[in-house]
């Protein structure tokens, strides 16, 4: 994996081009606009609205069950897409083990869930993060309530790395793995191979939140050694409103299902039900079709770039980003997370002089300067650094040194401001 | 677009309307599998009256439409009086003959074409239209799905 | 809510000019498309495709945690969006109890999850009908299964009607109804403000499952007797990946929530989580923001037309199709449901002969006439007709006269072919 | 795009940089009410020690922006030594100056536009650009929401 994602050999991305694809970045009046918060959601390009667009206009009909042809197309696209997707990230099996969901979110809910109510035991024990998003941290603290899962954290040590000296300790009896594959505050990428070995050796299942991994780097989840990934379409190119949970087929065969509906069923009567195959068992009701259509188009979009020129290319982005910014500003500004840059994902969270993230987002914001500022949904890590809230500029394919400029230019007006 | 005459020929309508081998047996000595298309609800039952390795017997029931109905019932008569050997390859080259072949669950799976004659298929080739509509595919193939069900069961 | 539905003062809708604000009825090369198909998924005008793509292009960024101008205004597009549709069904407080979920299903699911969790005790009663659709029984099969909850039905009588002479006995004790307000195979329109009241005095609470009404007629909370209501974006000119729960603000409260992640705390420690306001609580993760917004403009396509005008044009359909169906094909038809079109939706099940339901839509689907064919997800209620599978055609908007001449017609073919 | 001095005036940044009746109380005899903002994690603490009607003293802790710590610093100056119906009709004009009112969960909220001084306002008018930046007006009135919790939460 380490060896995948730092090719040798990257053909470096053409961000001229790139940004004509994107219409946000033409339909600004002229303004400039600076996007570095791709770690929230990222913009689409044409080919996605394009593929959603044709699908409404050309086929749409609900699928699976209509035999008139436009009904048959339509699933065809919808399953297609699935197969496209699963394959991005090396499903051994993508036809039965890619669930569409609604976001990484309720991927990991379905999990949590279908993990209490099939695999897990009351006071068994799930091994967390201090670093994880809140989309994996409040199933599980939900689970806690509910149901009485037990919950172990990994720490995180003051280089922003996981600590690892108590692992085998943390491990020890548990059940479930379940892991970040990369922060989207720190930026760091846990090395999830050998946890996962770690993990498997003492029995537990793992689970990787891809949700900033996916849409940035080369994933196969059989190197990754995972039983389960989840991920969100709308940080990868795609449309809002899908995710997407990866499993094992013999793991989701054997849990029952999450939530009740049409589709997700071989029959129904008034005393119970029989669940469908996979993946059609997890997904119940009207599932969001025009949606998996654009995230197949989105996975092409990336594909053709090629994940380790996108990595190749983040990677050259944060350098540069680092470089400049302390440069400019050098005790004055401190970045959260790993220093080697080939252990961080893309995306730079700061603290600036005392300046409160709120303003320098605002600030930011009138040179046209789009970053984050808050808790990023991880509010456990932001009290282990002991701060509220931090700035946060991110990357993706359409960012360019400029970007970089445009935002130490913009901080360096926040500091004349602010004094 | 393909006309009906490339899904509904007059062998199909023939089984369709006179399904043969229609019924059941006792069980035992027969064995049976039921097969569901859960997206449209059609139902079959299989069951088979096995003698050593050959197919001694065979009837079906349920309910379902033209395509899986006149299938159920021409498969009932290519295995009938069949060893395992000889249904297994009929079911490999009925599948071919599927092209877009979709296993147990309804799933899309990848077949290696085999070479036969359509000699071998018999009254079988009838159903070759049918790949032409997808859809309709599982309605083929959901008897011989069911047939491979009941053989396995019986194995396990 | 009877009297608002068949006024005396409607406007004919002009279908002609509506067919063409929908793309798919001029992109068919010629070949002319008989949608009858509505009450699986709605086809999408213009301006609902449009309004993505706009948002797509000019102002997309994650909502609810921005500073910066673009995703501020992305989150005043998607909360407008919210009171917008909230205002749709008569919601006296929509900014708070209108949630974005991604289909009735999982609206339904929310329900039964969170009321087991909150109000419901083991062996409680949950009254259902037999005739609603999958989405509204196999959520609380799960709860039934997982939880402990007693199900009741309110039996379907011989004509389609909900039979209701020992409605009493049925409710008596129960703790909720959820029932349909238009049944998607039947038609039928159960009286459901009768229903609430009934259910009320029981002590119940009434949850109505609006996926087939909402979409093509005036629908008032207030009106209905509603605690809570169920619909589904994708059959009211919507996009798919979007449905919606509208409940009661004090019962909504009163709700723990029930998926876990991003944006539905307020706090998160390692220990446990301090849930958000409504209507956040219930929404985890990055939300459907395109879908939203997409709906939003479904609803205003709906509103300029007029639910009253749209109800109206549907029961002259219906009248039409009775007629001639039943002229033309006299004992060969048996048409599923009330006789009396007043009392029903726009849907038409119907079995043909001994045809086969898939062989009929199969031929149907030769004249480029959509209908569906199945269980239509309502397999106990198919049971209850003693069948396997109806053919359904249903209507919207966009359908005239000349789609139902087309099914009749080729409804004659089929007869003509299988002698 | 209004510009950035419609938001930072000169008060702000001073009342941002010092701010006014900063600390804590012991409760009792103090009251007092948490109060979040959800989205962003602005956190703070209002302090009341009553004197019958009147707000004899206030204390607030927290941290947040600029736009949140200088309004609890000017609210705190604005109510001390204020009696209860004072203070209601300060909050009344404050929130009507941010029009786009919010209430203390964060939705907006239909607010009648009431009629008032810009004496009456004092120091508080340094808030009115605010408006022009519709995310920052939770960080604005955060304090005051926080406020009226404290007086809820000791009403009942
Ligand atoms: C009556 C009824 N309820 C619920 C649903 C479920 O809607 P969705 O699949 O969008 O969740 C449907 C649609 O199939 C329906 O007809
Ligand atoms: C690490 C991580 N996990 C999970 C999520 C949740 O993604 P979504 O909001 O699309 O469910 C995010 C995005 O905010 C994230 O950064």
């Amino acid at each position: 994996m380490e060896r995948m994602n730092t090719p040798t050999t990257a053909t470096p991305l053409n961000v001229t081009e790139i940004r004509k694809d994107f219409p946000i970045f033409t339909h600004q009046n002229g303004k400039a606009l600076y996007f570095l918060d791709s770690a929230a959601s990222s913009q689409k390009p044409l080919s996605v609205l394009q593929a959603m667009d044709n699908y409404y206009s050309t086929t749409h009909a609900n699928v699976h069950r209509g035999v008139y042809q436009i009904a048959e197309h339509a699933t065809e696209l919808y399953e297609g897409a699935r197969v496209k997707i699963g394959r991005f990230i090396g499903a051994p099996n993508p036809a039965r083990e890619t669930i569409f969901t609604k976001n990484a979110t309720e991927s990991i809910n379905l999990l949590s869930t279908c993990l209490t109510r099939g695999r897990l035991k009351k006071g068994d024990v799930v091994v967390l993060t201090e670093m994880e998003h809140h989309a994996n941290l409040v199933p599980w603290l939900i689970a806690k309530e509910q149901f009485g899962i037990e919950l172990r954290y990994i720490k995180v040590d003051s280089e922003g790395y996981l600590a690892l000296d108590n692992i085998d300790e943390i491990l020890s009896g548990a059940k479930v793995l379940s892991v970040t594959l990369a922060s989207n505050v720190l930026g760091t990428l846990p090395p999830v191979a050998h946890l996962a070995e770690l993990a498997h050796k003492h029995g537990a299942i793992v689970i990787g939140d891809g949700a900033q991994f996916v849409p940035h780097m080369v994933t196969d989840v059989t190197d990754l050694g995972l039983d389960f990934l989840a991920f969100t379409g709308h940080k990868m190119l795609g449309p809002t409103g899908i995710g997407v949970l990866w499993g094992k087929s013999e793991l989701l065969e054997a849990l029952p299902p999450f939530m009740g509906g049409g589709d997700m069923i071989t029959d129904v009567t008034l005393d119970g039900f029989t669940p469908n195959e996979l993946p059609w068992k997890f997904e119940a009701g009207t599932p969001p079709i025009a949606e998996a259509i654009g995230l197949g188009a989105a996975v092409d979009y990336l594909q053709d770039l090629g994940m380790q020129n996108i990595r190749e290319h983040e990677i050259k982005l944060l350098s540069y980003a680092f470089e400049r910014l302390e440069s400019n500003f050098g005790k004055n500004i401190v970045i959260h997370g790993p220093r080697n840059i080939q252990d961080r994902g893309g995306v730079i969270s700061f603290d600036f002089r005392d300046i409160h993230p709120h303003d320098i987002s605002q600030i930011l914001d009138q040179s046209g300067v789009c970053v984050r500022a808050g808790h990023h949904c991880a509010k456990p890590l932001m009290r282990h650094l002991g701060i509220a809230a931090t700035a946060r500029a991110s990357f993706h394919i359409y960012n360019e040194p400029a970007d970089v400029d445009a935002l130490v230019d913009a901080l360096g007006k926040a500091q004349a401001f602010f004094g | 677009m393909p006309g009906l005459e490339d899904l509904y020929r007059e062998i199909i309508l023939d089984h369709y309307r006179n399904p043969r081998n229609e019924g059941t047996f006792p069980t035992p000595p027969a064995i049976k599998a039921e097969g569901h298309n859960p997206l449209c609800g059609d139902e079959l039952t299989v069951f088979l009256i096995l003698d050593g390795d050959v197919i001694k017997d065979i009837h079906i029931t349920g309910q379902g439409c033209s395509i899986s109905r006149s299938s159920a019932s021409l498969m009932s008569v290519a295995v009938k009086g069949k060893s395992l050997k000889e249904v297994d390859h009929l079911l490999k080259i009925f599948k071919s003959m599927m092209s877009i072949s979709t296993n147990a669950s309804g799933e899309p799976e990848a077949v290696e074409p085999i070479e036969y004659s359509e000699r071998e298929l018999g009254e079988l080739i009838a159903l070759q239209g049918v790949v032409k509509f997808p859809v309709r595919i599982k309605c083929a193939t959901l008897s011989w799905n069911t047939l491979v069900q009941a053989l396995e069961d019986r194995a396990s």
